[in-house]
């Protein structure tokens, strides 16, 4: 029963790893430029396509990772710039127009593909488990990866934000718009970069979670809604709300769902969340609302 | 005791103290004039006392009820006002239904669900529209106006919501001279039967108006008294006044 | 084509947007727009979810119904007639699976309709073929426990494919200690409850039953569970991307083939490629048909279709059925005509057809087919290598004897015939299920 | 305390407004309904048509509870469906049960098949009411509101609405469609709940045309009212609202009641008239597709989900069984894709919608749509730094305001 629980627990962080990798991107252009990506879900699965084309190819993951950020990042880019740019001051308007291209990349998707599930592999380097315990099931390398890219990922978003000249900008537009556009900083070009890279991350998320998972043509939905919940109950005023959010949600999850039933547990963390948002109305880590 | 009353009001935002233990009050049909440089507290002390924000420490007492921490909605209630720095109003709404919207009446979801603008309120709001001198633009939408227009808009609006003291808060931002004038104008007849709290920073339309001024620095009551005794106050001239050629 | 487009929107209300779509359509090249005009054509309806959820799995048998027809066509059609196909996607929408059918049958006056996956499809299109008398070929394994006059089942009923395996897992596995993990819905159930009756009769043990929500992608969970229960194999009837994740989360967790195998009535050579090859090794699959299976008719059939479709497209036992359903329809059209009661009561039942498995067969009594049980052991190219095959084709009984001793359906008797003959209006009740 | 405000003449001044009902609207509307509401006479009761009709009427409906909310209040809800669902699932239960009383299911027995594979013996207490059509009807349409309000007082007085509501409530249609197949022994699960007598034919679609013709004439009575003006304004400035005495929250709640009413009223119609309800029908993708049938019929206005509701759904009715070869496919195989390209037009152009979009264009008048209050803002602080004029440089006859 401990070994069992304790199993879960780890599970639980697995599944967390999982969500701060699938939220970062989404969390970080909602954070910056206050547009929610109903695309998400698309752009994480056409990572995913991209690194069972590398793996088609005989690729290795490592190739397809840094490739699934670039070819996802372009497609953000023109997302961006064919659509999202004239929408920015309409939020809601927004969730509308990306909607409609979610279902253009997954028609395009499916031209391309076909509709047949996609094979992505693991790279060797990864294969196998910690054995904790002496029998099955053991806790995978590729659940540690997980957790490791996402605390990678956490961090390589901190030093730009934080640490950059590129980062100070970011924070400047964030924090007042019209006041950064005055003092000469691009903002439109900030929204664009942010809109990019955190496509890019989407584009990470569908390759590595992939291998472990399925992909297939609606694969993103779901991790596209669990990144929304991330970001309702972490919120986007301080890049720690992500993880907070994700372990919430995972541990919470997991272990409810050990206890239970997946769906009772999703359910009550879901109950939990909107009881949560009674206390936190912008997330743990929203901005303050002074009232 | 005074209408509005104001007791230790204290402030802070991470540390930085931006109202800072004021005490300040405003008497019944008193038109009072708050002045103070950027940053001096103004626009806070407005918010404190609508209820936007809620302060770190102090009383406000309004009419003799406390009404600190309170919903803008009750505050509002409670009779008092505001016209924000920026005009603001329901875009989308003819001029008309922007007065009609802010009429005084019972603003209980239940019991304003079967209400219908009555003869006398209509006659209210029009009176109201050529007041603010807008009666041939009464079914435009609001975002059709001219800066000047919303923001005698908003204080038609104000005054149709027949409150016992208005907040004016820059009431002649952005207007140019005469605007400036004819704003100071229609201050001055609402003034006569209103309670008035105005902030403002052009010294023409304070000389016009000022009777009794309270100068705001860092947080503070820095002065307070008749216009001609302020002005001449050597730290308020220090920090303010002799900033510029006002 | 398009001209007979433009007379059905005419009779639509739903013609504003469209009309001009269909003034447009002569500019591009109509599909058999020759044939289409001459109206001398046998209309056959394809209704399958193109988009939506199930349009993964289900556009993959509108292909392979499409390959038939195509040939069939080139070998001259049906009595000289050319089968036309009428195409509708169901957007994976129960309502709009009623709604097209409907339309099919009373407006495109189809002769029959190829179609449905899923059991809420297939339920929510019954009735519609029941009211209006049309024929419905649907190519899916299911539950059973079923049997509709207007119906014919072409896929595999738990009995073909569960009754041999079983006793062959304990005979040749040497394993008793079953793990079931399903799905959560109708199938995965019923067949469950199959299992368990057969588990009871070779004296093996029910280690745990679980159920993932359908769509499910994370399986840590019941891997935990599984281990915890002490059982040596598993028995998986999860669908969908459910299989793919939970064959990598298990190996990658450290289960194997060896110590625990999967054995499955579901996972095919398509969820295999999916997964990636090394992930299936090792685990058993129980079907009729098998892309490895070793005879001309397969050999042809795979080379075709890859040849229309893509050479990394696999066929899989659902697609072969969709495919040989197509050959059943026409011979039944060719056997009876286009009638519908001549086809539900002449021409499909007891049609024969050398199928890429072998020779299968609809049966007279319940309009199920008889259709070959197989083994197959996943290998490393993600095909299965077939370990047992059984001596003769099987005969289809929808209500299985160990859960329901006292049913059975049998379209041949007199009183059920009886009672079919009635019109609608009268009796409903168009099942072929009796009491014995 | 009043102002005496000087002047005021002797004649009663009135405001122009627009008519309740314009005359041509209402000849217009009786016009279509007559034409829907006969249908089954030219187009034969068995007709796909007839059908399909009866159920745009109910996703009209649906759409119009949308537009309330989000049209006139400015909440945009992303799981509206599961008032629509709940509504619709409450009367498929009820219908189901009582037709399987009466006739036996496949296995033989007088209760639901999916209660009987589900090992369950016979129908559960908490569901025995359910049998009586009037209280089915009842908690159809008294569940759903219930549960709007529980959601409203959650999360409107907490001020949380824009993308948060809209993201929260899109996650609630997801656990709901869950919760519906994982307990398929009441629900029917991924089956949904099938093979009932609907209600199908010609005196119940004058029944739908009767609700749909009051549900619409109420949306309009309410957002013309005095009401309908205070949630406009709420809708577009909910702090001046706040300063002006308004409760926001409880108007927000008010109006998402009477929202969800109605979507669970169209969804209870819907169960009766199509005869199968499904999990998807309480989902995110219905939440999301009734929002788009809004927005291209034109939000804030009443015809404008009407309209949106009938072209978006019958539009996809007929792409999806198009046969015609582009691109060296059947559409059929990928219609979406205009659908998609719709919705970012529509965005994108005629962000009032199609409805919306005439209104502006009969009216004349480029300002005073919703897209373009930002723009108009914009322009205004523009105005602004142009009127700023700290030391009074400006002459007064160079007077700009």
């Amino acid at each position: 029963m401990l070994q069992q629980l304790f199993m879960q627990s780890l599970n639980g962080l697995g599944v967390a790893g999982i969500l701060v990798i699938a939220a970062a991107g989404l969390a970080i252009i909602f954070g910056v430029a206050g547009v929610i990506n109903m695309a998400h879900g698309q752009f994480i699965m056409v990572g995913a396509y991209v690194a069972a084309y590398v793996d088609s190819q005989g690729g290795s993951m490592f190739l397809a990772i840094p490739l699934a950020f670039i070819v996802v990042a372009i497609l953000g880019l023109v997302v961006e710039r064919g659509v999202i740019q004239w929408i920015y001051d309409r939020p809601l308007e927004t969730l509308l127009a990306t909607w409609g291209v979610g279902i253009i990349i997954e028609v395009i998707m499916k031209f391309i593909f076909g509709t047949l599930g996609q094979k992505v592999g693991w790279p060797d380097l990864l294969d196998g488990s910690i054995k904790i315990f002496a029998r099955p099931p053991h806790f995978p390398y590729y659940r540690v990866f997980h957790v490791a890219l996402a605390i990678a990922i956490m961090a390589v978003t901190f030093y730009i934000i934080y640490r950059t000249n590129f980062g100070l900008k970011v924070r400047a537009v964030r924090r007042n718009r019209s006041m950064a556009g005055c003092l000469g900083i691009d903002t439109a070009k900030i929204d664009m970069l942010i809109f990019m890279y955190g496509s890019g991350l989407a584009g990470i998320a569908g390759a590595v979670i992939a291998p472990i998972k399925a992909a297939t043509i609606d694969m993103g939905f779901s991790y596209a809604v669990s990144s929304y919940m991330v970001i309702v109950l972490g919120g986007v005023g301080n890049l720690l709300g992500i993880p907070t959010g994700s372990f919430l949600i995972g541990e919470g999850e997991t272990l409810l769902a050990f206890r239970y039933n997946t769906v009772i547990g999703q359910l009550l963390v879901f109950l939990a969340i909107v009881i949560a948002i009674r206390v936190f109305p912008r997330g743990i880590f929203g901005y303050q609302e002074r009232r | 005791m005074a209408l509005l009353e104001i007791k230790g009001l204290t402030t802070e935002v991470s540390g930085y103290k931006i109202i800072d233990n004021l005490d300040f009050s405003v008497e019944a049909n008193e038109l009072r004039v708050l002045l103070g440089p950027n940053g001096a507290g103004k626009t806070t002390l407005i918010a404190m006392i609508t209820g936007q924000f809620k302060p770190t420490a102090g009383k406000i007492f309004f009419d003799g009820k406390d009404i600190t921490g309170r919903a803008p909605d009750e505050i509002f209630l409670a009779g008092i006002s505001r016209k924000f720095q920026v005009p603001n109003m329901y875009e989308t709404l003819s001029v008309y239904d922007n007065v009609m919207i802010s009429l005084q009446t019972d603003r209980k979801v239940f019991k304003y669900m079967f209400k219908r603008v009555s003869p006398a309120e209509n006659e209210r709001i029009w009176e109201i529209l050529e007041f603010i001198e807008l009666a041939d633009r009464a079914n435009d939408p609001a975002d059709t106006m001219s800066h000047g227009e919303r923001q005698w808009l908003e204080m038609g609006m104000l005054i149709g919501s027949n409150p016992k003291l208005l907040l004016l808060d820059e009431p002649t931002t952005g207007m140019t001279e005469q605007g400036k004038q004819r704003t100071a104008q229609l201050i001055e007849k609402i003034a006569k039967s209103h309670t008035v709290l105005l902030v403002e920073h052009d010294m023409h339309v304070v000389r016009r108006l000022g009777k009794k001024v309270t100068v705001l620095h860092q947080g503070k009551l820095l002065a307070e008294g008749p216009l001609a005794e302020v002005v001449e106050n050597e730290m308020v001239k220090a920090v303010y006044l002799g900033k510029g050629r006002h | 084509m398009a001209i007979k487009r433009r007379n059905f929107l005419r009779g639509s209300a739903t013609a504003i947007g469209a009309l001009t779509i269909g003034q447009a359509a002569p500019f591009y090249f109509a599909r058999n727009i020759a044939k289409a005009q001459d109206g001398d054509t046998i209309k056959v309806g394809i209704l399958h979810s193109l988009s939506g959820t199930i349009a993964i799995i289900e556009t993959s048998l509108h292909n392979a119904e499409l390959l038939a027809i195509e040939e069939i066509n080139a070998a001259g059609g049906v009595n000289g007639k050319m089968i036309e196909p009428v195409i509708e996607d169901a957007q994976s929408l129960v309502q709009v699976f009623a709604e097209k059918a409907k339309k099919l049958l009373l407006n495109d006056k189809v002769t029959a309709v190829m179609g449905c996956y899923t059991s809420a499809s297939r339920q929510s299109v019954l009735p519609v073929f029941e009211e209006y008398n049309g024929v419905l070929l649907y190519p899916t394994l299911y539950e059973a426990q079923e049997c509709s006059k207007n119906v014919f089942y072409t896929g595999a009923v738990p009995n073909q494919q569960l009754d041999e395996f079983e006793p062959w897992i304990v005979a040749n596995l040497g394993r008793k200690k079953c793990y079931m993990i399903g799905s959560n819905y109708i199938y995965p159930k019923e067949t469950n409850r199959e299992w368990k009756a057969l588990l009871e009769i070779s004296g093996a043990e029910n280690m745990g039953e679980e159920y993932a929500p359908l769509g499910h992608t994370e399986f840590s969970t019941v891997l935990n569970n599984i281990a915890n229960s002490g059982a040596d194999y598993v028995f998986s009837t999860l669908v969908g991307d459910s299989i793919v994740a939970f064959y990598k989360q298990f190996k990658q967790s450290g289960f194997t083939a060896e110590d625990i195998p999967i054995c499955t009535p579901i996972t095919t050579e398509q969820e295999t490629a999916a997964m990636g090859a090394e992930n299936a090794v090792g685990h058993y699959t129980s079907f009729n048909y098998f892309q490895t299976v070793d005879s001309p008719e397969n050999k042809s059939f795979v080379e075709r279709y890859k040849a229309k479709y893509g050479a990394n497209e696999v066929t899989n036992a659902v697609m072969e059925a969709a495919y040989f359903q197509t050959y059943f329809l026409a011979q039944g059209i060719a056997k009876s005509g286009t009638d519908a009661d001549a086809l539900i009561y002449e021409g499909l039942p007891g049609q024969e057809f050398n199928a890429p498995q072998g020779p299968v067969k609809i049966d007279e009594k319940n309009h199920h087919t008889h259709l070959w049980a197989r083994i197959g052991k996943a290998r490393e190219d993600g095909q299965f290598d077939i370990v047992w095959k059984s001596k003769e084709r099987i005969r289809p009984d929808p209500w299985v004897d160990q859960l329901y001793p006292n049913k059975d359906c049998d379209f041949t008797n007199q009183s059920v015939l009886d009672r079919l003959k009635k019109p609608w209006s009268e009796e409903k009740n168009r099942s072929g299920t009796m009491d014995i | 305390m009043a102002i005496n405000l000087a002047g005021g003449g002797a004649t009663v001044r009135k405001v122009r407004r627009a008519r309740l009902i314009p005359l041509w609207a209402l000849i217009l509307g009786a016009l279509v309904m007559a034409l829907i509401g006969t249908s089954p006479h030219y187009a034969g009761t068995d007709s796909y048509v007839v059908g399909l009709i009866g159920k745009f009427l109910c996703f009209a409906i649906f759409a119009l509870s949308v537009d309330l909310i989000w049209g006139f209040a400015g909440i945009l809800s992303l799981g509206q469906a599961v008032y629509f669902g709940i509504g619709a699932y409450m009367v498929a239960l009820s219908m189901k049960l009582n037709y399987t009383l009466e006739n036996a299911t496949r296995y033989g027995g007088n209760i639901p098949d999916f209660m009987e594979w589900n090992g369950l013996t016979e129908v559960p207490g908490f569901m025995a009411p359910l049998l009586s059509t009037p209280v089915a009807v009842a908690l159809a349409l008294a569940i759903p509101t219930l549960l709007a309000f529980i959601f409203g007082v959650i999360t409107f007085k907490r001020h949380i609405y824009g993308v948060y509501c809209a993201v929260i409530t899109l996650a609630e249609a997801l656990i709901l469609e869950r919760f519906i197949v994982e307990y398929q022994a009441y629900t029917g699960g991924f089956n949904g709940i099938t093979d009932y007598s609907n209600l199908r034919g010609a005196p119940f679609l004058w029944v739908i045309i009767a609700v749909t013709v009051v549900c619409f004439l109420g949306a309009r009575v309410l957002t013309h009212s005095r009401i309908g003006t205070v949630l406009k304004s709420i809708r577009d400035n909910d702090v001046r609202a706040e300063f002006m005495g308004y409760n926001v929250a409880n108007y927000r709640i008010f109006v998402f009641c009477i929202s969800a009413f109605m979507a669970a009223g169209a969804g209870a119609m819907y169960a009766a008239w199509v005869g199968i309800v499904s999990f998807l029908d309480t989902g995110p993708l219905l939440s999301v597709e009734a929002v788009i049938w809004t927005a291209v019929g034109g939000r804030a206005t009443i015809i404008g989900p009407f309209i949106g509701a009938f072209l978006i759904r019958g539009l996809e009715f007929v792409l999806s069984g198009l046969d015609i070869e582009l691109a060296g496919r059947s559409i059929a195989e990928y219609w979406q894709i205009f659908m998609g390209a719709l919705f970012i037009a529509v965005v994108l152009w005629i962000p009032d919608g199609i409805v919306g979009t005439i209104g502006n264009w009969v009216r004349k008048r480029g300002t005073g749509t919703l897209g373009q209050i930002r723009e108009d803002q914009d322009r205004l602080a523009h105005d602004r730094q142009h009127d700023w004029d700290p030391a009074g440089a400006t002459k007064p006859g160079e007077e700009r305001v």
